[in-house]
């Protein structure tokens, strides 16, 4: 094949655009049992924070139609154990890595980063301002305006690596927020985040999720996703990174042609851990049959 | 441990055993190999979205390259598994957890199930291999929740009687207790949260081993999605999670 | 049945809490081939607008994940022919009418309710200002909080019938939204209208939907209408109509123990024109089994 | 009209055809009753959201209760109904939508189908019950776009020649066209866009009167969901609706 499927994204490149999203693949190892990590384009970590935090007690996970609600939490290993232990093992597959971090204060994240960014193997931070599972930090931020730009601007400070802002779906507007993200300096945006969903049972009246309220992921929220990555699209000059029930390597080129240089898969990992290379297989049919040469002629390729 | 792999694997059977108790018998020649008591496999039931994830099953017995699943009817999973037809394919993924740990000095095993719990216990019984002595005691509601398939040695309880000693399984441990309080025994319980609460109690009070295999709610059944914690007894700051860090663990390890 | 599974909201009466969603039972007469409409509830019509209104070109709709995307745009004989000829036929069979209004300004609103207001057979007005599918009015008015006040008190003003405020799911703080249509003096809000969706063909590269856009509706957008409603409950007092992805009765009482008064089922309508009935019967069976006297007893019951 | 209905309707029989076309066969005697050749059903393949909708399908067949439908494999939907067992349950929206109009004092009608266009054929032939008079044009890709399942007086065309006239089944009417010129000859149509564009400029060329069947995209079926507007020859401010005002229209009567 004489096509070009790499992607730059700032300094970070991608041999591919499928990523696994933060939340979905842990930190590499578990997966790796069931597909080939070096074929996938890259890996983002569970978010990280600066301390571990054991995170939501459980119920914390709940199946809905064509999709699950989450309240995880947050729950991680924070930087320390990361640097010295779960770095390792991803050094040794030889993925792209890219580090999502979460932090209840704009400091946390820029300490988060000091304290992460001496290993080179680390290749960009995605940065989570968008968690709907958290009390402190996750959608206070992401659906403030002016706390986006605030924190983008301290991380751009803090790093030369590539920075991508974490987008909430939650939210009218997302087209300001990667417009004030890239103002800031971001490389990036990747969007969406889960939505904030619930779910109840009728016999106790309680949650079924401890933490009352989940994120909403997996095929249910595709069309929804969509919306939001064409909206910025087609509003904002940045590289995007879609997400958001993508689970067959059409499902991908969609999100591609609406925009998206990358795309990231979260649910489907769980039931189908090999899901990434199969999505890329898909992708290279594709653009042999449509004699693509390079994956970025189909970002934001649409014919509205 | 050897790896966890995704299968697709051919229905061969599929038998009611009781009013909705069925068993599932498919062809799974990789993961029959490889799996053990108190593992359990994760399996998508349909090739749609509806429902979206998988259903985690504790391995019941396995024969040759046949693995077998024994499942109780409970929502939309098992009612599409419990019409699946010989040749029919569903994705297996597994195997997946700790099993059941047998390499013990032990005078003999006593298995407790309440309902379904007893899934794990006939290929148990079957790597036991009459080397190992065991007992099972099998409590349930009633005679329609009772299925022997595959298990020996067998003391039944009934909460209204209407089979075995009427009342729960603790209560016909207790009565049996002269049997086997003075030997080298090893509890494994399997079952609802109360009969486990109950055997903790039970053996805390007699110093006896006990391991017990838990459930909950699973997303991936590996390791990746973090939606399985269970509590240790002694919390610490971490959960344990019960797909990879179980299902199996100490009685006195987490918190019920 | 010794319970009471009637509803007041305002000066509405509801014989029980099952309506039919505007948009998704026409103005009545079709799918009253399927069902009993007089044990409904109540129905609200398609949205009526001051002018009859062609809609959007096709394709209109498109399937997606346990979910529907559409861009009707608002297609509507308007008010002049709904009363001469459309509310007849609903008086023949007597049901509960409750009117839904669209309009692309402040004025209109009040126009339309101007023209309708002597008809006693409409017994209450939703007011539509979350249709995501056309240009002016629609998200524009939804999502900005000064223009639902705006129009709340405007519609209030114009009319003693019961004032429902159908709002918009496309926004971080709904309970904004029913605080404000409660303030204004609003009897009442239903939540929620479609989510903003969309579906692109990857080999022509073009959206499915004509109008690029469209509301995603059904079982997919469930847990993100469970929860908009429950954040009203918990932050205002004002009775809420819930809706979204509804299609038994288990989900409705969902809704109804989240915190809504009442329900409205949708997208089901489609695939079971006799849904409505079916899911009374389920609540109906519900409360006496759980020894219900009223169901006012269950809305906002969540044991959180 | 009668009123359309919900029916719960027994799968008697799948049946593949060739290739990719097959034909269901299920017993829905209230249906079977009141359904005329030119409506269409809608069909809830699963009893789940996956998918969700119903499927549209034009009435192929009627004998006795039972009814006939013939499709295409085309994607979730149809693959879902072309797996269906006999004694499986399908749930069937109908009738729904305006049929073909047979009482008309004309010589002949000819019927032309573009591929699986002649699905409602064999029932509106069998109306026609020897008393009316017809041929049938049947234009395709290649033979294995080709059935003749429940047709007479066939005259066929594929673009490939694999079978019958080599050309566009327009091009087959243009070139027997003195057969029927001078009869007072009514044409149905039924097919795809571009061999319906032909057609009408046939039609309007020799002053035939024609009927086609039109397809959309649709959610409910019957005039509740505002779905499946198709565009007036001469627009006045209205959309058409598929599903109620059609799915057949006179040729002249709305925009291809
Ligand atoms: C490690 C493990 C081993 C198990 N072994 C067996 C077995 O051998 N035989 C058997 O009958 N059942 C077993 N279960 C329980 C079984 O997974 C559930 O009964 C099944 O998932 C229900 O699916 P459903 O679609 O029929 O029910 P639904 O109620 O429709 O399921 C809804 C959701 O709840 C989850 N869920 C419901 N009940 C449970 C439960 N008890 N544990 C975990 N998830 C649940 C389902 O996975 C699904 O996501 C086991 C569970 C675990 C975690
Ligand atoms: C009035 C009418 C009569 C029809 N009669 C027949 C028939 O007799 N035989 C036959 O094979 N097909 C017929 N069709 C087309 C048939 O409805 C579609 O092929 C079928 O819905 C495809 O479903 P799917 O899930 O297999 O395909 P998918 O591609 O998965 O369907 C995706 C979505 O697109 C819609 N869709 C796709 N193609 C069409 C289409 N051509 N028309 C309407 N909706 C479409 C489906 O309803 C569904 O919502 C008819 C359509 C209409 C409107
Ligand atoms: C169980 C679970 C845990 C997640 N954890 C995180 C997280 O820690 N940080 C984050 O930025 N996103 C997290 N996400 C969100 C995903 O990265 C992704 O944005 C979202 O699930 C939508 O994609 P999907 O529909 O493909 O799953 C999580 C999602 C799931 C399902
Ligand atoms: C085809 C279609 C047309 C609709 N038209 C309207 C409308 O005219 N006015 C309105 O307020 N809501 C309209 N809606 C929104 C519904 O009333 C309802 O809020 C939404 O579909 C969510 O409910 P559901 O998931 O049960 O369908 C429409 C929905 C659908 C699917
Ligand atoms: S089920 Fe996913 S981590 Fe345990
Ligand atoms: S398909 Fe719903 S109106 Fe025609």
């Amino acid at each position: 094949m004489s096509f070009d499927l790499s992607v730059n994204i700032g300094k970070l490149h991608l041999n591919n655009p499928v990523m696994l999203a933060s939340g979905t693949v842990g930190y590499g190892n578990e997966i790796s049992e069931f597909t080939d990590l070096k074929k996938i384009g890259g890996i983002v970590t569970k978010s990280i924070s600066l301390k571990p935090r054991k995170g939501n007690p459980p119920q914390r996970i709940v199946e809905t139609s064509a999709g699950m609600l989450n309240a995880i939490g947050l729950a991680n290993v924070g930087v320390e154990e990361f640097l010295t232990s779960k770095v390792q093992f991803l050094k040794k597959i030889g993925v792209t890595l890219i580090c999502n971090i979460a932090a209840s204060s704009v400091e946390e994240y820029v300490e988060c980063i000091n304290y992460l960014d001496n290993e080179d193997f680390i290749k960009a931070y995605e940065i989570n301002i968008s968690c709907p599972n958290v009390k402190e930090g996750g959608l206070i931020f992401g659906n403030d305006l002016k706390s986006v730009g605030n924190i983008t601007q301290k991380v751009r400070a803090a790093t030369p690596k590539t920075i991508i802002m974490k987008l909430s779906p939650n939210t009218s507007d997302i087209k300001n927020f990667a417009k004030i993200a890239k103002e800031e300096g971001a490389d990036a945006v990747s969007a969406i985040n889960t939505l904030v969903g619930t779910s109840f049972d009728i016999w106790t009246r309680k949650p079924k999720i401890k933490n009352i309220t989940g994120g909403l992921s997996g095929p249910a929220i595709k069309p929804v996703a969509l919306a939001k990555v064409l909206e910025i699209s087609r509003n904002v000059d940045i590289p995007i990174i879609g997400i958001g029930g993508i689970s067959t390597w059409q499902d991908a080129i969609e999100f591609i042609i609406c925009g998206a240089s990358a795309i990231q898969i979260g649910t489907i990992n769980f039931i189908n851990p090999n899901a990434g290379v199969e999505i890329l297989g898909g992708i290279n049919k594709y653009c042999e049959q449509m004699n693509i040469q390079s994956i970025s002629e189909l970002t934001a390729s649409y014919q509205i | 441990m050897k790896a966890s792999l995704i299968e697709s694997a051919e229905v061969i059977d599929v038998k009611k055993l009781t009013g909705s108790i069925f068993l599932l018998i498919a062809n799974s020649p990789q993961i029959a190999e490889i799996i053990t008591p108190g593992q359990f496999c994760n399996i998508k039931v349909n090739d749609n979205n509806s429902p979206l994830l998988r259903r985690p099953f504790s391995i019941c017995d396995v024969d040759g390259s046949n693995v077998y699943f024994m499942f109780d009817l409970h929502g939309e999973g098992t009612k599409i598994l419990s019409q699946k037809k010989t040749g029919d394919k569903i994705s297996i993924l597994g195997p997946l957890g700790n099993g059941f740990s047998l390499d013990e000095n032990i005078d003999k095993f006593i298995l407790v199930g309440g309902g379904l719990g007893i899934a794990p216990f006939p290929y148990l019984i079957k790597k036991m291999n009459f080397k190992i002595k065991h007992d099972i005691y099998l409590g349930a509601r009633n005679i329609d929740f009772i299925t022997d398939y595959g298990l020996s040695n067998l003391h039944i309880s009934s909460d209204d009687g209407s089979i075995g000693f009427k009342g729960t399984v603790i209560e016909l441990l207790e009565k049996n207790i002269s049997s086997f309080k003075n030997s080298k025994v090893k509890f494994i319980g399997c079952g609802p949260i109360p009969m486990l609460k109950a055997l903790k109690i039970f053996c805390n009070k007699y110093n006896f081993d006990c391991d017990i295999s838990t459930e909950s709610a699973m997303a991936c059944g590996f390791g990746i999605c973090q939606g399985c914690p269970i509590e240790k007894a002694k919390p610490d700051g971490n959960y344990l999670l019960v797909c990879k860090d179980g299902p199996v663990f100490n009685i006195n390890e987490i918190q019920l």
